[in-house]
């Protein structure tokens, strides 16, 4: 088993990070860089695209491997890019909510649509937390945030259910308290030959949990109190929401290239 | 230099009949031509054309203001270019959608295209017995180099009937010349 | 792909089979009048040569898995007009600011917004140039001819992948839809980015003298950090220091105006005359014819036709603003008309929206400012 | 019994704290010293009770510990 002196070593770089104390931004790291070592993809073969926010900063600079910081919301197009250009590696995109359901939602959908063979870990904190903690996508109706002083008058959507309807092979939910589940999912993710899309819940104390009186301690524990593996649960299900064999963007594309005799 | 407009109802094969004539005289008979195309929009309606400017040098002027040959397949298309058509030197019409023509100085050749396309197999294929007919009222466009041009330009089983259109149109402008 | 030989081809078709000779293996787009054609083009034949097409869902989108291919190292293209390029304005920064060779093509159309869509029109001269944020310098090409459309199609990606940068190919719809014969040619210039010797580092900045750093791909195991925020040599993130952002940025702009001698080009007859009538794209072409006509009838002007718009050729400008009347011909009221206010100074102006005039209405204008 | 070593590395620690409650076996414990970016880093209280679970390592958003054993 490898430890966690040799995980450092070859994933993780410029360390300490910026993220703040008892930010799940770390924890996410760490999770997909064990979901590698336990795959049979080579660290050389990994992309990591982000957009912009704190969840982007996850892989770019921190994690060791080619990494593409691009720009609000459009990780998943620079990430398409990148592997239709060149199928053998692997893509991960790394987003924040904002950053992938409200900028970049469109491009979520497509994506999903596409069913691209891309891994997307959505690190859903649930507001606007680099610039300060502004409402997003994803606040629940009623939460008060930076903009949204009176509560939120909007609604917030599910995110994961959404991708699942749009055509996505592989949809899953988990939260920070789930550390091996969330291995494991990151991996299947990677197995799967098509859109992989992990809802990562994270905590935020800075932002969010200031707000409410709660720290990392106190968010992680809320995840466990609130979140249940059983569907019929009234609690927020984590698990996998869909698993299912689909037509794949990118092997469709060389198939045809193939066919026409193209090298 | 030589101009050419040929024009309709967006969907009649304006600018496809535009392209095989420019394609015919430049590579088949050695020309300097620039075609464009003119269109609005919308897929199916409106003003459609096609402009050839044809000369033996390169070529800088790529308007028609008033072109030499005019071949018109619709008439309300006619009816909006009513003062144009007053002055070019050739008409050439669709009588079987033209029925109107204005006072013009230059020479009408009534041409049944649609009906004369429809006997051999389809009414598109009108735009192609004009075509076959501006062989037969201009000098410069040679009516062997259409037909090596559509040839080339249509698929397979269109061809033979596109041949056809041709030389019906040519044929049918010699009986009024 | 065509072979070589001569053809009667759409200026957008040209294009695309430019491309596809220049080397272009990964295109992305979004449908638009009038650029469609391109893409129509590329989305048949591209995978016959080899080559990745896909259609994305907006011109965002397009732009940005451009970028993404060409870090893998392929060559890569999107064709575009008014409205879409406004849309890869942002991405258009961040080509410019990680150094990523890519060629954007922008088939003008008569704007502002939604505009005249089937239209030619000029009016992008300026975004072209200033349509990103921040302190920049970007290459643009003008072809005024569908033999130009080809040429300076396989110009684009030679200039993109020697100086690692985005190339703008600024067409109108006046050369995108109009046929005329071109010749494709056995061979085509290529050039390909630089790579990086062995235990290189050092990929977003160098001391050599053309100020072009070498360009991995991803998976050679670099542990590749790309990212639009201001950056050091290795290509990791400062967002704070004075002397990151300085040299960083001096450098991108360097790049293009240090290499000004190489990257510009333009065409000029008689260019000291009384008259310089200065044109460019689909509307030189009777700006052109009119000069010609106004010498045959012994008036003394002259012809200069910008083929890099940006770098704009400004020294030239300058000198010819300096002997002559300048009358610039343009399809549109702003379009590269303050470059040339600020290089000349008796300058005139024949404006002109929605479509081409004849020869004979540019010679008229001609006339007109001789008197 | 084999020998159990908890690495902490003060410097990279932020003092959320995260580590030192998921201990199930109370192996940490706060320090009262500040590392230099004020954070009261965890210290190894007794490292025999731990039991190899890493759920420190796991959850440290920070990588600042490793254990070994």
């Amino acid at each position: 088993m490898i430890t966690a002196a040799e995980i450092k070593e070859k994933y993780v770089r410029n360390h300490p990070s910026p993220f703040c104390p008892g930010c799940g931004g770390g924890m996410v790291l760490n999770a997909m860089s064990r979901a590698v070592e336990r795959s049979d993809v080579e660290k050389e073969d990994i992309v990591a695209v982000s957009g912009i926010g704190c969840a982007a900063w996850i892989p770019s600079p921190h994690w060791r491997v080619d990494t593409l910081h691009t720009t609000h919301g459009r990780a998943i197009p620079f990430a398409s890019g990148v592997k239709i250009a060149n199928r053998d590696l692997e893509v991960m995109v790394v987003s924040g909510d904002g950053d992938c359901a409200g900028i970049g939602g469109n491009h979520l959908l497509h994506g999903a649509r596409n069913n691209i063979d891309l891994n997307v870990l959505m690190v859903n904190n649930g507001l606007y937390a680099m610039t300060g903690g502004q409402v997003a996508p994803t606040t629940e109706h009623g939460e008060r945030t930076l903009t949204t002083p009176h509560g939120n008058p909007a609604s917030s959507f599910e995110v994961a259910e959404v991708v699942k309807a749009a055509g996505a092979s592989h949809v899953a939910r988990w939260t920070t308290y789930h550390m091996k589940e969330l291995i494991a999912e990151v991996e299947k993710a990677m197995e799967t030959d098509g859109f992989s899309f992990i809802e990562i819940m994270t905590q935020c104390p800075t932002r969010k949990g200031k707000k409410q009186g709660m720290d990392g301690i106190d968010m992680l524990a809320w995840y466990k109190e609130n979140t249940s593996k059983d569907k019929e649960s009234d609690k927020m299900f984590v698990g996998t929401l869909c698993d299912v064999e689909k037509p794949e963007l990118v092997g469709s594309i060389y198939r045809q290239i193939d066919e026409l005799g193209g090298v | 230099m030589m101009k050419i407009r040929i024009g309709g109802w967006a969907g009649q094969g304006t600018v496809r009949a535009g392209t095989i004539l420019g394609k015919s005289l430049a590579l088949e008979q050695g020309y300097h031509v620039v075609q464009q195309r003119s269109y609005s929009a919308a897929v199916r309606s409106g003003i459609a054309y096609s402009d050839v400017v044809v000369d033996h040098e390169g070529l800088d002027e790529l308007v028609i203001e008033c072109p030499d040959h005019l071949l018109v397949l619709y008439q309300d298309t006619l009816d909006q270019w009513e003062e144009m058509a007053s002055k070019v030197e050739h008409l050439i019409v669709d009588s079987s959608r033209v029925g109107r023509v204005e006072k013009t100085s230059g020479r009408v050749y009534k041409v049944p295209a649609g009906r004369i396309a429809e006997n051999i197999a389809t009414s598109k294929a009108a735009n192609v017995v004009l075509l076959g007919a501006l062989a037969g009222v201009s000098a410069e466009v040679d009516l062997n180099c259409l037909e090596k041009t559509v040839k080339k330009e249509f698929p397979e089983k269109y061809v033979d009937i596109n041949v056809e259109a041709l030389k019906k149109g040519y044929e049918a402008v010699l009986e009024k010349r | 792909m065509m072979d070589a030989g001569e053809y009667f081809l759409e200026g957008n078709i040209a294009c695309a089979e430019a491309a596809m000779k220049a080397g272009c293996l990964f295109y992305a787009g979004y449908p638009i009048t009038p650029a469609s054609e391109v893409m129509n083009h590329l989305s048949k034949e591209l995978p016959k040569v080899g080559g990745r097409f896909v259609q994305m869902e907006d011109e965002i989108a397009s732009i940005a898995s451009v970028i993404g291919s060409s870090w893998t190292g392929l060559k890569s293209m999107t064709a575009t007009s008014g409205p879409g390029f406004s849309l890869m304005q942002e991405n258009l920064g961040y080509a410019v600011m990680t150094e990523t060779p890519c060629v954007v093509v922008n088939v003008q159309r008569a704007g502002p917004s939604t505009g005249q869509a089937t239209k030619p029109g000029t009016g992008d001269v300026m975004q072209a140039r200033f349509g990103s944020q921040g302190d920049y310098e970007i290459i643009a090409l003008s072809p005024n001819s569908v033999q130009e459309m080809f040429d300076l199609t396989v110009r684009s990606f030679a200039l993109s992948e020697r100086y690692r940068v985005p190339v703008i190919l600024l067409a109108d719809a006046g050369v995108g839809h109009m046929r005329e014969r071109v010749k494709i040619p056995e061979e085509v210039e290529i050039v390909d980015r630089k790579k990086p010797s062995s235990g290189e580092k050092e990929f977003f900045d160098t001391s050599e003298e053309d100020h072009v750093p070498p360009m991995p791909n991803f998976g050679e195991g670099h542990e590749l950090l790309v990212t639009g925020s201001t950056h050091l040599g290795d290509g990791s993130r400062d967002t704070a220091s004075f002397s990151a952002q300085d040299r960083l940025v001096r450098r991108l702009v360097a790049k293009i105006e240090d290499n000004k001698r190489d990257i510009e080009d333009w065409e000029e007859r008689d260019a000291d005359a009384e008259l310089v009538v200065v044109s460019y794209g689909s509307m030189s072409r009777p700006a052109r014819g009119a000069v010609k006509k106004a010498r045959e009838k012994g008036h003394d002007v002259g012809f200069f036709r910008p083929k890099t718009m940006w770098p704009s050729p400004e020294e030239r400008l300058k000198e010819i603003g300096e002997g002559s009347k300048v009358l610039l011909a343009e399809l549109s009221l702003r379009g590269y008309r303050m470059e040339v206010e600020r290089c000349v100074d008796d300058l005139y102006v024949y404006d002109r929206l929605n479509s081409l005039p004849t020869v004979d209405e540019v010679y008229e204008k001609i006339l007109e400012v001789l008197r | 019994m084999t020998k159990k070593i908890i690495k902490i590395d003060r410097d990279l620690c932020k003092g959320c704290g995260i580590c030192i409650e998921y201990c199930p076996k109370d192996v940490l414990v706060g320090s009262d010293d500040l590392n230099r970016y004020d954070n009261h880093f965890p210290e190894v209280l007794c490292a025999q009770r731990c039991i190899l679970c890493r759920r420190c390592e796991l959850y440290c958003p920070d990588f600042a510990i490793e254990v070994e054993g």
